[in-house]
């Protein structure tokens, strides 16, 4: 894969500019009736929180994980675990979802990291199937039937998740957060380590580099990214069922992420924001509202192949 | 010398992206010839045949094989015609095995006499024989050269075509190689060769091409070749 | 237990293998040697399920629709590889993943503008319609044996295409490394069509066949889909044996799982426990199985391509 | 004392056995080569020492520290660094992005994941060290893949030479080059031997023959002949399975 | 301003047949009413959710945020109610189920603003056990998929059931092969199976059973496993299936052979289901409950009082609601046929059960 220039000033700011400006959106939002919007755009940030962490690690690092919807599923029952166990601080039951996935991701890299290409795409399903059979005919959590959340979690300071446009914020800045920590590790030592383990893995083993390792950190930091977004999304939706880790949800977690740009900066982002919304949108005026979108797969395949973020990228000579 | 023109190029132009290679290269090989085209590296010889077996289009020029332009047509088109390329970096399939690699695009298509055979290709290699069941990217480095080298004779091609055959093989093999081209020769096969040793160049072909950034610097027979190491001093950098 | 029902359960598992070969066989043919990830291929199984359901229903005769749905559906992949699959081969498995996900969610909604939301009936032809007495106190259905034979009957034609004709050999040199099986004179578009057509062709007949036992609707290829993959990966991608022992394996190891596992737990662990474990282990077995494959043999059973 | 020392390595793929019980030694600051026909276990024997493939028998010690039972990449830093039979570079990137990637391997830990690299002037510093080891500073901005050949394998060395390596193993360096380039990395190995001891595998037998200080010879995955250039040259049964009547001249 | 539903609808994903069946009953209401409820504008804002809860819950929020709907109806899966009432409970929005009925909702959980329109999950089994008493199957073995609402079902028959149960099997959820589990079954030989298999898993198992030569040992099921939408699939081997429901198609209730006759004439002369049935009973509740707060619906205290009345032309005939606002009602046996053109469809046999009551009205406190 070749790497591109880096971006203008201007392409390097915008993106912080509007989510800047979506901070504004929950008092705005309130003013003009678009208050749904508030709990749109929650949801699309959680779901970029958990493609960047895939981005990281099939763009930058060569992985392709089908799995991933399995660590979202696993840091939403830790949530749901903890809850029906009696805790109620948001931060702790996050944090903890955030520890019980990586350490999860951590177990599943270690056995699965040795195999390659549509190998660990079929072994990292794998484990996320047996995730998900063990979520539905676990009964202690509702198995197939979900459950549900029916308090909001306590952020402090008096405020819950229950509080719209507080929840709001704080997605906005763990996923602001998020989105500066994956930016600045793409360009570290770690994010050039990962890319050259990607083009030519044989290779950096030679020059010294502990590619396993480097490879197991990865895939247990974007497992625990997983698993922020499993716990913010169990808080968003106040229910968590097996449904969220079904294989077709890594799937389009997949799609979402190559859709935007394999390795791009603002790529998951923006395939996130662009699948989310155009669903929603067709979703309104039509019943077949598929294959517009498997049109628009078909295209990006063909026209984009750098994914969305690719087209905004200033070409090498 | 009466024989036919098998392969002639005649003002071919060709290069990558925006940089040009090739600047009007003029040459003719004739049937029962073995040509050898030289130069230093990156000098355009494999881009040469690369344009010649259809896996890099002319931007000028023509290219004729047996009367016919061939420039416009497609590398499978060209094979089929009977032009046989032993490639740079070997090329074997790392998922067929040995044996199947000699029997799978094996043909006859210009009635060789004495084609050759699986029985054949073996002896001239014996270690392919030993190997025939190994699949090949598990073969060592000069086992897929003179894989390649069998492969492209399975064939039986009018034109047979050669890009640094010899690299990475053992002093003995290149030997043997060598001495299997003499033979190749000596039976007619028209031959289009690049490599280095070109002392050893000069006692097997006819005639030699000289390569110079993209133009043909210098043409003559072994002879003159022999006669002139000023050519191979300023040409060739021995 | 009894011994026959343990030959019975042997033979349900054995069947089971097969269908799923059957299933993973054209896939074999289009993703294992072809290298090309086609997920619609479980699209193409549908429209043989569709197809077959409908002509039956409309002329009668079983064969003759299995073989209008096989040509249909032919001619359908022939388009598909016309329009898209073709610029694909050279693309790696991402962009063919994606591309062909698209077209699963373009055939989707085309059924369903066709042939409704609703799951068509397909019936068994009625001379198979009951069971055949293989022991005295065996009978087994007698589709089932058909399907059987089907499936070992492709399993044999497509190992021996791919391994011990002219034409398997072109494909895998052409999937390996395009360019250099050009540069040796084969037509690699032409054979790649070819065997897309094949692939598509297997896909049909599975469809067509699975039809009167399972349910003909919307969604169908997909359900199928991952075991199908699953097959193919524990066999080791490339490898016609792989994927027929793989198969057989998994086919096994599910049946197994379904039928022994449950009264064992039971016999060992507290009814509650056992009775939410047993179910639970034999939804995932087949899915252990491949991790367990994978994890001591990182590249299948049979690994291919080393 | 002997730099490396290499003990009854054992190699087999399925029923062949590649590696048949092969022991040999690297002095301090010697050029060893290592020739054989094709297919002998060269490669292989390479692939073993530098860990990359799991052998099935023997022991391999450097500077006194048994490597054996280490990974490719600890062994890579107990001094033992490779190029490749085939060039292995990263083809996308700049030759300066490959040298920096080849520094950050030996200077410090690589799971930092927040400061940018590129605001580290060590690394940098580095690189341009290894590129004027090699010669390679007229191309620092230049696409790797899109390089001459012979420019390619200086940068595969250089890459191989950032680690700082005690012994340098270098699979056919010469491979695919003209006369021109092989004098120059002739010259290249003759300045490096300085730096480390190196083991070569070539089968160009002029560079052999005016690098070697020894040379050992496979066959069949065994040593069939060890000594000085002379002995080899002169020695019928490596004549006979490799050098040829012509090479022996 | 008109009144305003909301329309969650399984188009796609693995109740699409289900929720194509409830659309074209709900249809068929807002047509009949001239898309009026109670003499009212109203506006039924239906989308697909494909049977994901998680859209589901996001499609309730839209609805309840953006358009400020009125009532909500029409998922087709218990675990989707369970996702999505929380938030219409919360918002005082009348939850009129088109035909899930979980044990929560029923018992702990309940709300004043759930309406089971249609039954309580367990109910149709419990119908089945007593059927099965009755037909005097001494030895049983029951099959369901290994989730909770298999579970359910299952404790729902073993409720009245008074004969033995030889074997529970637990199949995984979205089976394609069931060869095991009906070896399994003619091994045990019992006098009759109990089958609870929704969608694709049921039409599987149905044609698979046949084949194998078992079709002595009769099949009994809650009524969704060998509806019309089933029967159409499988075709002759579900002939002689013994099912409960509580309502028929041939019911002859007033209400009923009107919705029935212009099903037909709307669709082709397809049967309808239960499912359209409860569908278009749900629109008809909304339509009394509209006309009787005289379309004042920001009232939901007097909505949901006029909705509790069950005040309206239902095509199951007569039922009350009980005190966790699920019906008190009739619970019929039906078994597939041939009807006088030959197609196969149900027939309705005769009552189970009169004026029965879900096990779980005593768990509900509200
Ligand atoms: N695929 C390519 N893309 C861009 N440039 C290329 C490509 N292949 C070769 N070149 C450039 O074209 C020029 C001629 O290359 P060519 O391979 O024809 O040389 P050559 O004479 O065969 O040399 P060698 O002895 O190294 O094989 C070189 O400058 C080389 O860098
Ligand atoms: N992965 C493998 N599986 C099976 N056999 C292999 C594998 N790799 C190498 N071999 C075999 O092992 C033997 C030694 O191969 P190796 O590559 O070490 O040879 P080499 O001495 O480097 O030869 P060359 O000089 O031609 O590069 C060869 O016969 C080769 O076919
Ligand atoms: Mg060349
Ligand atoms: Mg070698």
């Amino acid at each position: 894969m070749s790497r591109t220039l880096p971006a203008s000033a201007a392409a390097r700011w915008l993106p912080w500019a509007l989510l800047g400006l979506l901070a504004l959106l929950p008092v705005v939002g309130a003013e003009i009736g678009l208050d749904y919007y508030v709990g749109f755009v929650r949801r699309m940030l959680i779901v970029m929180i958990a493609a960047t962490g895939l981005n990281f690690i099939l763009g930058y690092g060569g992985m392709a994980a089908l799995g991933h919807a399995g660590f979202i599923g696993v840091g939403a029952y830790t949530v749901v675990a903890l809850v029906d166990a009696g805790a109620s601080s948001a931060w702790s039951a996050w944090g903890a979802a955030v520890l019980v996935s990586g350490a999860f991701a951590a177990l599943i890299g270690a056995v699965t990291l040795r195999t390659r290409g549509v190998y660990f795409l079929m072994i990292t399903l794998a484990f996320a199937q047996m995730l998900y059979y063990l979520a539905v005919s676990l009964s202690a959590y509702g198995g197939d039937d979900g459950y549900g959340l029916y308090s909001p979690l306590e952020l402090g300071f008096g405020r819950t998740t229950g509080d719209a446009a507080v929840f709001f914020w704080v997605v906005l800045a763990l996923a602001a957060l998020v989105f500066a920590f994956a930016s600045r590790a793409a360009v570290s030592r770690f994010g050039h380590a990962l890319m050259g383990i990607r083009d030519n893995e044989t290779r950096m083993e030679a020059m010294g580099f502990p590619v396993y390792r480097l490879k197991l950190v990865a895939f247990t930091g974007a497992g625990a990214l997983a698993g922020l977004a499993g716990a913010l999304l169990a808080s968003h939706n106040n229910f968590v069922s097996p449904a969220t880790m079904h294989w077709t949800e890594s799937a389009t977690l997949l799609v979402m992420v190559v859709l935007g740009g394999l390795g791009r900066r603002w790529g998951a982002v923006l395939g996130v924001a662009v699948w989310l919304a155009l669903s929603e949108v067709l979703k309104l005026y039509t019943e077949y509202w598929h294959w517009p979108l498997g049109l628009m797969l078909i295209a990006v395949v063909f026209v984009a192949p750098r994914g969305l973020a690719g087209l905004f990228e200033r070409r090498k000579a | 010398m009466s024989r036919d023109v098998l392969l002639s190029c005649l003002g071919l132009e060709a290069g990558y992206g925006a940089s040009q290679v090739l600047f009007g290269l003029n040459f003719d090989i004739r049937a029962g010839e073995v040509v050898t085209l030289l130069g230093r590296n990156g000098m355009g010889k494999s881009t040469t045949i690369r344009a010649v077996i259809g896996g890099l289009r002319a931007r000028r020029g023509e290219i004729r094989f047996d009367g016919r332009a061939i420039q416009g047509l497609s590398a499978d088109a060209i094979a089929r015609l009977g032009v046989a390329i032993v490639p740079e970096g070997r090329q074997c399939f790392p998922n067929l095995s040995v044996r199947e690699h000699l029997v799978a695009f094996a043909d006859n298509r210009s009635g060789v006499r004495e084609p050759w055979t699986l029985e054949r290709l073996y002896a001239l290699f014996p270690r392919l024989k030993e190997r025939a069941g190994h699949l090949g990217n598990q073969l060592s480095g000069g086992e897929q050269q003179m894989l390649a080298i069998a492969r492209a004779l399975s064939t039986n091609p009018r034109l047979l075509i050669l890009d640094e055959a010899t690299e990475g093989l053992a002093p003995v093999i290149r030997e043997e190689i060598w001495r299997c081209l003499d033979r190749l020769k000596a039976e007619g096969q028209t031959t289009l060769v690049v490599d280095k040793y070109v002392e050893r160049l000069v006692r097997l072909a006819d005639r030699h091409i000289i390569l110079e950034r993209g133009r043909v610097a210098w043409t003559g027979t072994s002879a003159e070749l022999d006669a002139d190491r000023g050519v191979w001093h300023r040409y060739l950098g021995v | 237990m009894d011994p026959i029902f343990i030959f019975e359960q042997l033979l349900n598992g054995v069947g089971y293998g097969l269908m799923l070969f059957l299933l993973a066989a054209g896939l074999t043919l289009v993703f294992g040697i072809m290298d090309t990830m086609n997920l619609a291929h479980g699209s193409l199984y549908m429209a043989g399920a569709y197809i077959a359901a409908r002509v039956h229903e409309a002329g009668g005769s079983f064969v003759g629709a299995v073989l209008v749905a096989v040509a249909a559906t032919v001619l359908v992949a022939f388009l598909l590889e016309l329009l898209i699959v073709r610029k694909l081969y050279a693309r790696d498995h991402l962009a063919q993943v994606i591309a062909t996900f698209g077209v699963i969610l373009i055939a989707d909604d085309a059924v369903k503008a066709v042939w409704g939301p609703s799951p068509l009936m397909a019936t068994t032809p009625a001379a198979l319609a009951g069971p055949v007495q293989l022991l005295p106190e065996l009978p087994y259905p007698a589709y089932r044996l058909v399907l059987l034979a089907v499936g070992l009957l492709v399993a044999v034609g497509l190992y021996v295409l791919v391994n011990h004709t002219r034409v398997g050999m072109l494909v895998r040199a052409g999937a390996s490394n395009r360019r250099m099986a050009e540069f040796m004179g084969v037509r690699v578009g032409r054979v790649f069509s070819f065997v897309f057509a094949l692939g598509a062709a297997l896909a049909a007949l599975a469809g067509a066949l699975m039809g009167p036992i399972s349910a003909v609707q919307i969604g169908m290829g997909e359900a199928i889909l991952i075991p199908a993959l699953v097959v193919i990966v524990i066999g080791g991608i490339g490898s016609v044996r792989g994927a027929f022992v793989a198969a057989l394996l998994v086919g096994l190891v599910d049946t197994a799982g379904r039928a022994f596992l449950p009264p064992l737990l039971r016999s060992v662990l507290p009814p509650a426990l056992a009775a939410d474990l047993g179910p639970a282990f034999a939804g995932i077995a087949m899915y252990v199985l491949m991790a367990a494959v994978l994890i001591l043999k990182p590249a299948g059973l049979f690994p291919a391509r080393a | 004392m002997t730099l490396f020392v290499a003990q009854d390595l054992v190699k087999r793929f399925g029923g062949l056995l590649a590696t048949d019980h092969v022991s040999f030694a690297v002095e301090h600051g010697e050029v060893h080569a290592l020739i054989g026909p094709n297919g002998a276990g060269k490669s292989t024997l390479v692939n073993l020492v530098s860990g990359l493939l799991p052998a099935d028998g023997g022991r391999i010690v450097l500077d006194g520290i048994d490597l054996t039972a280490m990974s490719a990449h600890e062994r890579v830093r107990h001094g033992l660094s490779r190029c490749f039979q085939i060039t292995s570079v990263f083809r996308g990137d700049s030759v300066l992005d490959n040298l920096l990637l080849a520094a950050q391997a030996h200077a410090g830990s690589s799971f930092r994941c927040f400061g940018r690299r590129s605001g580290e002037a060590a690394l940098g510093e580095r690189a341009l060290e290894l590129a004027h080891k090699v010669g390679l500073e007229g191309m620092l901005d230049r696409e790797a893949g899109t390089l001459p050949h012979g420019v390619q394998r200086k940068l595969d060395v250089a890459l191989a030479l950032a680690a700082r390596p005690k012994l340098l193993l270098l699979d056919e360096p010469m491979a695919g080059m003209g006369p021109e380039d092989s004098q120059q990395m002739v010259e290249l190995i003759a300045r490096l031997r300085s730096d480390a001891a190196i083991l070569l595998i070539e089968h160009d037998m002029d560079a052999v023959f005016q690098l070697a200080d020894r040379i050992s010879v496979l066959d069949y995955g065994k040593v069939l002949a060890s000594g000085d250039t002379t002995y080899i040259r002169e020695h019928p049964e490596v004549q006979a399975v490799y050098l040829g009547t012509e090479e022996a001249r | 301003e008109p009144v305003k539903v909301g329309v969650a609808l399984d188009i796609s994903g693995p109740f699409a047949t289900i929720g194509a069946e409830t659309r074209d009953g709900l249809n068929l209401a807002v047509e009949r009413l001239g898309s009026k409820l109670g003499g009212q504008a109203a506006e039924f804002i239906q989308q697909d959710f494909a049977g994901n809860p998680e859209q589901a819950t996001q499609l309730v929020n839209r609805f309840l945020q953006r358009d400020k709907i009125d009532f909500f109806t029409g998922p087709v899966a218990s675990n989707s109610a369970l996702a999505v009432g929380p938030a219409l409970f919360a918002a005082k929005v009348p939850f009129l189920s088109s035909n899930p009925g979980p044990s929560l909702f029923a018992g702990k959980q309940c709300s004043p603003y759930f309406f089971g329109v249609s039954y309580q999950n367990d109910t149709y089994d419990e119908a089945a056990g007593k059927v099965a008493n009755e037909k005097g199957f001494k030895n049983m073995v029951l099959i369901a998929p290994n989730y909770p609402a298999g579970k359910d079902h299952i404790g729902g028959f073993k409720r009245l059931y008074k004969g033995t149960v030889k074997e529970e099997i637990y199949t995984k959820v979205g089976q394609i092969d069931y060869a095991a589990e009906i070896a399994q079954i003619r091994a045990a030989k019992p006098d009759a199976v109990f089958v609870f298999l929704p969608a694709a898993m049921g039409i599987n198992f149905l044609k698979q059973y046949v084949g194998s030569g078992l079709k002595d040992i009769p099949l009994i099921s809650p009524g969704f496993t060998a509806d019309q939408d089933v029967i159409d699939a499988v075709g002759e081997p579900t002939l002689g299936m013994l099912n409960t429901a509580h309502w028929a198609h041939d019911l002859k209730v007033p209400a009923n052979v009107e919705f029935v006759e212009a099903f037909r004439k709307k669709y082709n002369g397809r049967y309808p289901t239960v499912y359209a049935a409860q569908a278009y009973d749900v629109v008809m509740a909304m339509d009394a409950a509209v006309r009787e707060v005289g379309g004042k619906v920001d009232n939901r205290e007097a909505v949901v009082a006029a909705l509790k009345k069950a005040n309206f032309k239902s095509v199951r005939g007569e039922f009350k609601y009980g005190a966790n606002n699920f019906p008190v009602q009739n619970y019929y046996l039906r078994v597939v046929d041939k009807d006088a053109s030959g197609k196969l469809t149900n027939k309705l046999v005769g009552t189970v059960m009169e004026k029965h009551q879900d096990a779980y009205v005593g768990d509900c406190r509200q």
